[in-house]
């Protein structure tokens, strides 16, 4: 094989050295290509150039013969490089296998189903911008019309931030089937948080619930993102705010819960920051933008909306996502 | 100001030819033999892409000149499928661990600045520029 | 600076041209380390070396400039497999420190506290062999005088594992503080690996449960590792073994439960595989070689023989761990 | 079979010493140029290797013979600190990032076979075999 390489490039230089054209520049680049897919080393690549040199031109001075075995010398060290990068390659393909059975086990661990209630259409999205996922999404619902959901975002990314929210569903489990308001749940959270975790890591919550019987919304939130009101009625959208410390910085610290009535086609928005952080060539995204992609869909079922606004949103970041993205629409409908 | 000459890419020759018109306008600049030989690999690698993905288009060389400072631009046009997945193909070691070339990383790398635009079913636009220094 | 490469190659190159001796060329390729620290790629090589080779030998033949000229066109792609090179080993790094914080953050989350028992002493080492530790202690005490302890370890490692094991975690947590034997521990958390978790990750586990009361260990086992028991009285050893199928692979399996009266100076030694199934150059450990280890030093506080232990078995192994290594010794001593 | 002749390094000029004699052997037994290089590479980064961190040490060379095929081994040993974390130093990166050399994975490389036995306090013993193809 290293004869048949020897031949080939003695062939492709003699051609070069009767006419410098272009086309045998191209032709000794592709063969370059196929030396390295081979393995084969610049030192190798100088030495085989020097015994085609030798073939062809016998009576060169003994200065040029040295000069290549100078050279040679010069190589050894790129080889090694070369031969580090292999094993580079090797390893990243490793790393990302293990990382994408890390993301299913996630998917897995962190599964939770979405309530079906009737008279409340629900449509959610979560695309991690990374493999895993930040961002997380929790429901809790109880048999007596009640649909609870986390919107939570962990202030960091990748691993570290996946085994953080694995801590957040414990918690939220452990809660699961009790008839908790928001106040009562980011607190539980908290102190899950703030007692197991790293000082350097902390979680943004919104926890709205909504009920069945009288169609409300009670809703808290731990420095996470406001969501967004939407009145069918008026078209006019508004924050949904409640102050709160995010979660895991104080285990004293206190929440505060607010309720909304909603109306028929009313909508309330929950988002992650990575919605409304996103970044265009001209800056940030405007709210504005957001509201109008809402508006323009309104009529359509949630997740048709949700689908939309991150169709558009992506289109305009160049595919590019800087965070997490999670959006979720409650739309109150007709029964 | 800028001084554009182009080569329609359709076979392989063609390859060659943007090769050699690249190689030319880099040398009248004033670019050395290593930069040349870059700048020529750049335009091979993306004249190549077009010729293997998009089957045909064109690439166009242009000299540039700001603030007293000469370059080139590399064009690389074509109306074929667009790549689905921009992020997948910058990757390191996507194209270039089977030895299948230097990629658009490589051509990156070769140059001073990048650009790519694509529209799935639409085409695909790539700007690279060298700086003479 | 590109001058002053110039000049100094050239330098080298002509006292190398001259004498051709040894201590030329390796001047020359510590030079070469130096190009590439600096990263002068393959290509620039190769075009100083011509720069050079004209300037000492201006009148050599054109057919070897023009050889040097395809052999700058022959390195292009070489000079780019470098530079990935570089890029690589930057991600490389940047994993790196993701990773670091990951096993921080798992270190945290998978926490748990020794029993103070009086009359028991615990020794307890628990050592990954990758960065994150697919083994598992976790103890559950109660104001009874119950010592609980839990040895898991997943089939599996990295990052999946250490994913499946925080689940692990919060089951055992909801089962924190009430008195619950190790057929009742080892059913709750088959349920729970079992509804939760990916098809192909099981987990093996031990659970012992200690009563000061009146000095008796009941244990039970899903698949994994038998327990070794040392008689004090008379040298020897026995093991503990209990039937379980693996955590995970049906939500019907059933756990047996035995229990064994301890005397003053009996050991309980529990373990994962990654003790008894170290590799040496002569094969697998054998188990006499670990009840040797143990001997030598039974009568040292539990810490210390646990610590002999690791010594001496990674000694054997040549510091290559090729699995978690966890040993536990619960030792009991007069109140 | 085996033929030896070794070196003692304690100054840089042994580490030129130790190249010489391993490349002088390398060419007696038929080894190309390249291979010559890369032995001699081997031979002074662990000559190298020797000097910088135990000060001093021995560089030794045996021809090889094993079934009428012939190989070269090289021998360096030190009674130097030890080397704690072996898995830290074959690891890539470890040492050539800062382009201080091969290191101890770019020996491996350049060789077939390679063995590393060190104690903690009593020294490091390694050895590497190249065969003749
Ligand atoms: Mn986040
Ligand atoms: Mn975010
Ligand atoms: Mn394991
Ligand atoms: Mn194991």
């Amino acid at each position: 094989m290293v004869h048949k390489i020897e031949n080939q490039y003695k062939e492709i230089l003699n051609q070069y050295m009767q006419r410098q054209s272009e086309q045998n520049l191209y032709v000794g680049q592709n063969f370059s290509r196929q030396l390295i897919s081979e393995n084969i080393s610049p030192e190798e690549v100088i030495s085989v150039h020097k015994a085609a040199m030798q073939e062809i031109y016998k009576d060169l001075p003994d200065v040029v013969w040295h000069s290549f075995d100078f050279l040679i010398e010069m190589m050894i060290n790129y080889g090694l490089a070369l031969q580090e990068r292999q094993s580079l390659l090797q390893r990243q393909e490793e790393i990302r296998v293990e990382m994408d059975l890390a993301a299913n086990v996630q998917e897995t661990l962190l599964k939770t189903s979405l309530p079906v209630l009737e008279g409340l259409d629900i449509g959610l999205l979560s695309i991690p911008a990374k493999k895993m996922n930040g961002d997380y999404i929790y429901f809790i619902s109880d048999a007596d019309g009640h649909a609870g959901i986390a919107v939570a975002d962990v202030i960091g990314k990748g691993l570290p931030a996946a085994l953080c929210m694995s801590m957040v569903k414990f918690g939220m489990d452990s809660l699961n089937n009790s008839p908790a308001t928001p106040k009562e749940v980011l607190g539980v959270i908290n102190r899950v948080v703030e007692k197991s975790i790293d000082d350097s890591m902390f979680v943004s919550m919104f926890y709205g619930r909504y009920d069945a019987d009288n169609g409300t919304l009670t809703y808290g939130s731990a420095g996470h993102e406001p969501a967004i009101l939407y009145r069918a009625k008026t078209a006019e959208f508004s924050e949904l705010y409640a102050k709160g410390l995010l979660l895991g910085v104080s285990p004293a610290a206190v929440y505060e819960e607010h309720t909304v009535q909603l109306e028929q086609n009313d909508m309330v928005v929950m988002m992650t920051d990575g919605v409304t952080e996103g970044r265009t060539d001209e800056g940030f995204i405007e709210r504005e933008v957001l509201f109008q992609l809402i508006e323009e869909k309104k009529d359509e079922p949630a997740q048709a909306i949700v689908q939309h606004v991150y169709d558009e949103l992506e289109r305009m970041q160049n595919a590019q996502l800087h965070d997490d993205f999670t959006l979720v629409i409650y739309k109150k409908v007709s029964m | 100001m800028s001084n554009q000459s182009s080569v329609e890419i359709l076979t392989e020759w063609d390859i060659v030819a943007a090769r050699q018109l690249g190689r030319n306008v880099a040398k009248e600049l004033g670019f050395g033999t290593v930069d040349q030989a870059r700048i020529t690999t750049a335009i091979s690698e993306l004249a190549r892409n077009i010729y293997l993905y998009a089957g045909q288009g064109r690439i166009e060389i242009q000299q540039l000149s700001e603030n007293g400072i000469k370059g080139i631009l590399i064009i690389a046009a074509d109306q074929g499928p667009g790549i689905p997945d921009i992020r997948k193909v910058m990757e390191d070691g996507f194209s270039t661990s089977g030895g299948l070339g230097a990629g658009l990383p490589g051509v990156k790398r070769l140059m001073d600045e990048f650009k790519i635009d694509t529209i799935p079913g639409e085409g695909t636009d790539i700007r690279a520029t060298k700086w003479l220094r």
